[in-house]
């Protein structure tokens, strides 16, 4: 007997309305998308990072809900300034907080910007063909969730155009 | 409670708004001052009673039942008052025609035949009655909606029971030939009951059930700006169909239980504001829904209308796809900016899937979760166009400014 | 339209009425003008709007929905507003909980046990399932209309899925012992459902859920003059029931549809005033329902009380008996002269038999027919009852003169 | 699927308010009941008749519903100063015609009247030993429909008893 919509938090609708850290970042070290069109949540995230991997700079892109704005937004609020290691251990439950909270229909908004991140972050290291021992070899739950979401859409799309 | 906190900054958060335009029909609205006049007696101090109790205030109700009835079985020219009956809702109208329907047909077979674009309150009472091992059948529509009459006919065998395709579609305004669809189904089994949810007809446009050929057609009151929980089923005479619930019978035999009379008055008003002048409303509707369509289409790019144009789109229905526009995110900003639509998005349905009209018409998943519904009111004026014509394309702009693609 | 005609003419033949006392709450009732006055904004201008729709006019209904259910879960004592449902009536949320109820743990067994002075909305949808082979016992009552605890713990066994006893019984007013009930059932077997149709006792005598340890209990509006077509039913967290149709569901998850916002907030509105001052109100109606029954039983001869006294009845209910006399036709010379009742009479009740509770109390045919229920509000005044007093022994008295024994 | 009730004619009200012909007919040739308090209605027809076998003044009693009363009402107008065979001609259809139409749940009430006039009339006969060869052996549908509800009422009000 699930109660549908809790409605956004108020910070969720001011983040919407004015998101930190927006458009695409020129001089990005690393970037990673999560989602897609079909999906109806799609999700960039650019990283600058320095040499001590610590990242200097986030922006982000969305195509979706105010509630995955307004997660991406807080998410590039969090990294900034941190090593990426630390980077890496922000799961979605936190960000959830930070927003306010998540209406239960929309929890996949904010594991969807931390599975983007998260690929951002094993990008960086593949690109410098390194495998820090901190970093677990299997998808964590946000990067698999993300996968999920996008074979799903995927599969409908495809299911459609065979009727 | 932490939820009614967000809900109440959420419209705060809405501040002084220049105009306001509700745009969103499909969903519910304001009821009309007149309608609310009508009501106001009914509910304070006459036909308080059950119409079923023999005393003044039970007679009074009883009177205002009959009257609603008659004048509303007027305006679809059922042959008769006996031929409607009053219902809670739309919603409950149309799982009665299937449900009960099917339940008091059952001996005619077990097949159940009706439209991919169909509203939920068909689709889903159809998917139950397929876990009960009813055979449901889905029948295709072209890219305007329009059921593709050869497919029907193969849809529709001997032991179909019900056929349910919608008069006007709910979603894309597709005006259904539905005296030709019940010609083609009864002419393959002429047992067959043809049902029409008529909710986005009535009132919009003219219809006569009896030309139709229709076995029972849905009624809805808010939309029309009629107070909600009341809807209507006419029943042609002679088909049978059972109750779902039971309890102690009113007037309606349809549905037990106390009668909501100063609904059915409310809806009896409403009707009559609808049907007056109706032809004239229609046209200025048109206006104003092809300089919508026509000024959205030119001006903001990388968009689409969804269902057909002209004669064969519902007056007050505009839908249209706004690419690399999510449409949650679309129906918020235009909220902020005092402009009230829905989406066929995946997010404002809360389902995991974008619109299955949307989709049924060929639109791909970023289509459809980019698309937006507005219906007009005959309320509207020249100055709302404008304002919604003003205010899009800063919303839509700004959507596509942050997406990444 | 013939019948249309010959209801104006019954109103009409009311003429000037010295006083009008409305007595027939059990049937409905006018709308209390505080209650109108809280609705009329939901219908003009606020909250207008879907609730699942994320807009504003849509996120107004949803605050006006949270704040309507967490007041009412408040003055039931349930632990949290999710245990709380609306529903379309009363008649509905005893349909829900029977049949929904049933269908979601079917697989605990087959039997459903109500009592035999259960309302129409309960025993019909039990006769339904009876039909559709559930096991349904109907546990005896005394002749106050009190439950038989060892009738009622035979009834129950390991395959009893549900328990359905009304709190106040809507005829008579017995006020039934529902924890010791319940007691009586969960010892006997604890994963039985206890559903108790509240529609009575809500706004006239306090109850607390979790004490009486209900599983669902229903809720009716417009017996405490909020509006009509608005009930709720509360169901303990945990507690799992199915739907019985089908369609976009709202904010509330047991019945598909858009929601009736006005309906919801005068509901809210009604219960306010309802548990305003319950106590003393109670008081007050208490002395009025005794008033009238001492001096009825007194002053007109051949009468019989209907129920329990004192505290174990319901503070607004008067039923008695008057023999050789007709109910129906008593109804309508008590409606002539302004006062408007109802009966247990087949006549009235339109039904073959006359009213099962009177039956099941022990009550004989003629003194069935012979019944006249009135249902007290906290509106009414001395001058009120003293009216009812002057005009009751000249309406029986004319019917007895009247009768050929 | 039929609707519910079809309120009372103007007139059946009026005959309700104001019945003709009401109360004991002291001076009685012959009475008969139909109907029964069990069945809620119960309606008592007395009939003055000469020696033409033409009545002379009717009248009647009830305990039932408005049209109860009324119709019996009618009944004891349209007798009045007709022969006895002419009296038994007269069918549940043309009394329900006279006051107006009948709810047709309310129909039985029309008949009630009816058949307790028939009975009055067989009694009449009785008393004296005759047989008039225009009166049916068999009951008609108007006498069969009062056993019908009396015996109806026996029932319930026995299995009432035993349970
Ligand atoms: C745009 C739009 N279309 C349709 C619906 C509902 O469609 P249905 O009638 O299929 O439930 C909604 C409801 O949320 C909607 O927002
Ligand atoms: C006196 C009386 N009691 C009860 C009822 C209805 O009872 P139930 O709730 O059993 O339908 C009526 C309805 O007509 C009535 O008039």
């Amino acid at each position: 007997m699930s109660r549908v919509p809790l409605p956004y938090s108020q910070k969720i609708l001011e983040l919407f309305r004015n998101p930190k850290n927006l458009g695409k970042l020129e001089d990005a070290t690393v970037m990673a998308m999560a989602g897609s069109p079909a999906c109806g949540d799609l999700i960039a995230i650019y990283l600058k990072v320095d040499d001590r991997e610590v990242v200097e700079k986030a922006t982000f892109e969305s195509y979706g809900c105010a509630a995955n704005i307004a997660t991406a937004s807080v998410l590039t609020e969090i990294v900034k300034g941190k090593r990426l290691p630390e980077v890496w251990r922000i799961g979605w439950k936190e960000v959830a907080k930070e927003v306010g909270g998540l209406p239960s229909v929309k929890l996949h908004c904010g594991i969807l910007a931390t599975g983007a991140l998260r690929r951002a972050i094993r990008n960086f290291y593949r690109k410098r063909g390194l495998k820090p021992d901190w970093m677990p070899e299997g998808l964590t739950l946000e990067e698999r969730q993300a996968l999920e979401e996008e074979k799903l859409a995927e599969v409908l799309s495809k299911r459609l155009k065979l009727e | 409670m932490n939820v009614l906190m967000n809900v109440r900054e959420l419209i705060k958060a809405h501040g002084d708004i220049e105009r306001e335009v509700y745009l969103d029909f499909e969903n519910s609205g304001p009821v009309l001052p007149e309608v609310i006049e009508a009501m106001l007696p009914y509910l304070r101090e006459r036909g308080y009673g059950n119409p079923t109790i023999t005393h003044k205030p039970g007679w009074e109700a009883y009177e205002a039942i009959m009257e609603a009835s008659e004048e509303i079985a007027g305006y679809i020219k059922a042959s008769s008052f006996e031929e409607l009956h009053f219902t809670h809702s739309d919603t409950e109208a149309n799982n009665i025609a299937l449900l009960g329907g099917f339940s008091a047909n059952r001996k005619l077979g077990r097949r159940v035949v009706i439209s991919k674009i169909e509203p939920l309150s068909i689709l889903f009472p159809a998917q139950m009655m397929r876990k009960n091992g009813v055979e449901v059948v889905e029948v295709p529509v072209n890219n305007e909606g329009f059921v593709l009459e050869n497919e029907l006919l193969k849809a529709v065998d001997d032991e179909t029971v019900i056929v349910s395709i919608g008069l006007v579609n709910h979603e894309i305004g597709t005006i259904q030939p539905i005296k030709e669809l019940v010609e083609v189904v009864k002419e393959r089994n002429p047992c067959t009951l043809f049902h029409t949810d008529a909710s986005d007809a009535y009132g919009r446009i003219p219809f006569d059930v009896r030309e139709l050929g229709v076995d029972m057609a849905t009624l809805c009151s808010y939309k029309i700006q009629g107070p909600r929980d009341i809807g209507a089923l006419y029943v042609r005479e002679g088909v049978k169909i059972d109750r779902i619930l039971e309890g102690p019978l009113g007037t309606e035999s349809l549905w037990p239980g106390l009668e909501n009379v100063p609904g059915i008055v409310g809806f009896q008003m409403a009707s009559r504001l609808a049907f007056e002048n109706l032809h004239e409303k229609a046209r200025r509707l048109k206006g104003f829904r092809d300089m919508l369509i026509t000024e959205i289409l030119e001006k903001i790019p990388e968009t689409i209308l969804n269902g057909p144009r002209g004669d064969r789109r519902a007056p007050d229905n505009v839908n249209i796809s706004f690419l690399r526009c999510e449409g949650e995110a679309l129906t918020i900003e235009l909220s902020l900016r005092g402009v009230y639509v829905s989406s066929g998005s995946a997010c404002t349905r809360r389902l995991l899937q974008p619109s299955h009209v949307l989709l049924a018409i060929g639109r791909k998943y970023e289509e459809a979760h980019g698309s937006v519904l507005m219906k007009l009111s005959s309320k509207h004026g020249f100055e709302d166009i404008q304002y919604v014509l003003k205010v899009l394309p800063q919303a839509v702009g700004r959507l596509r400014s942050i997406s990444p693609f």
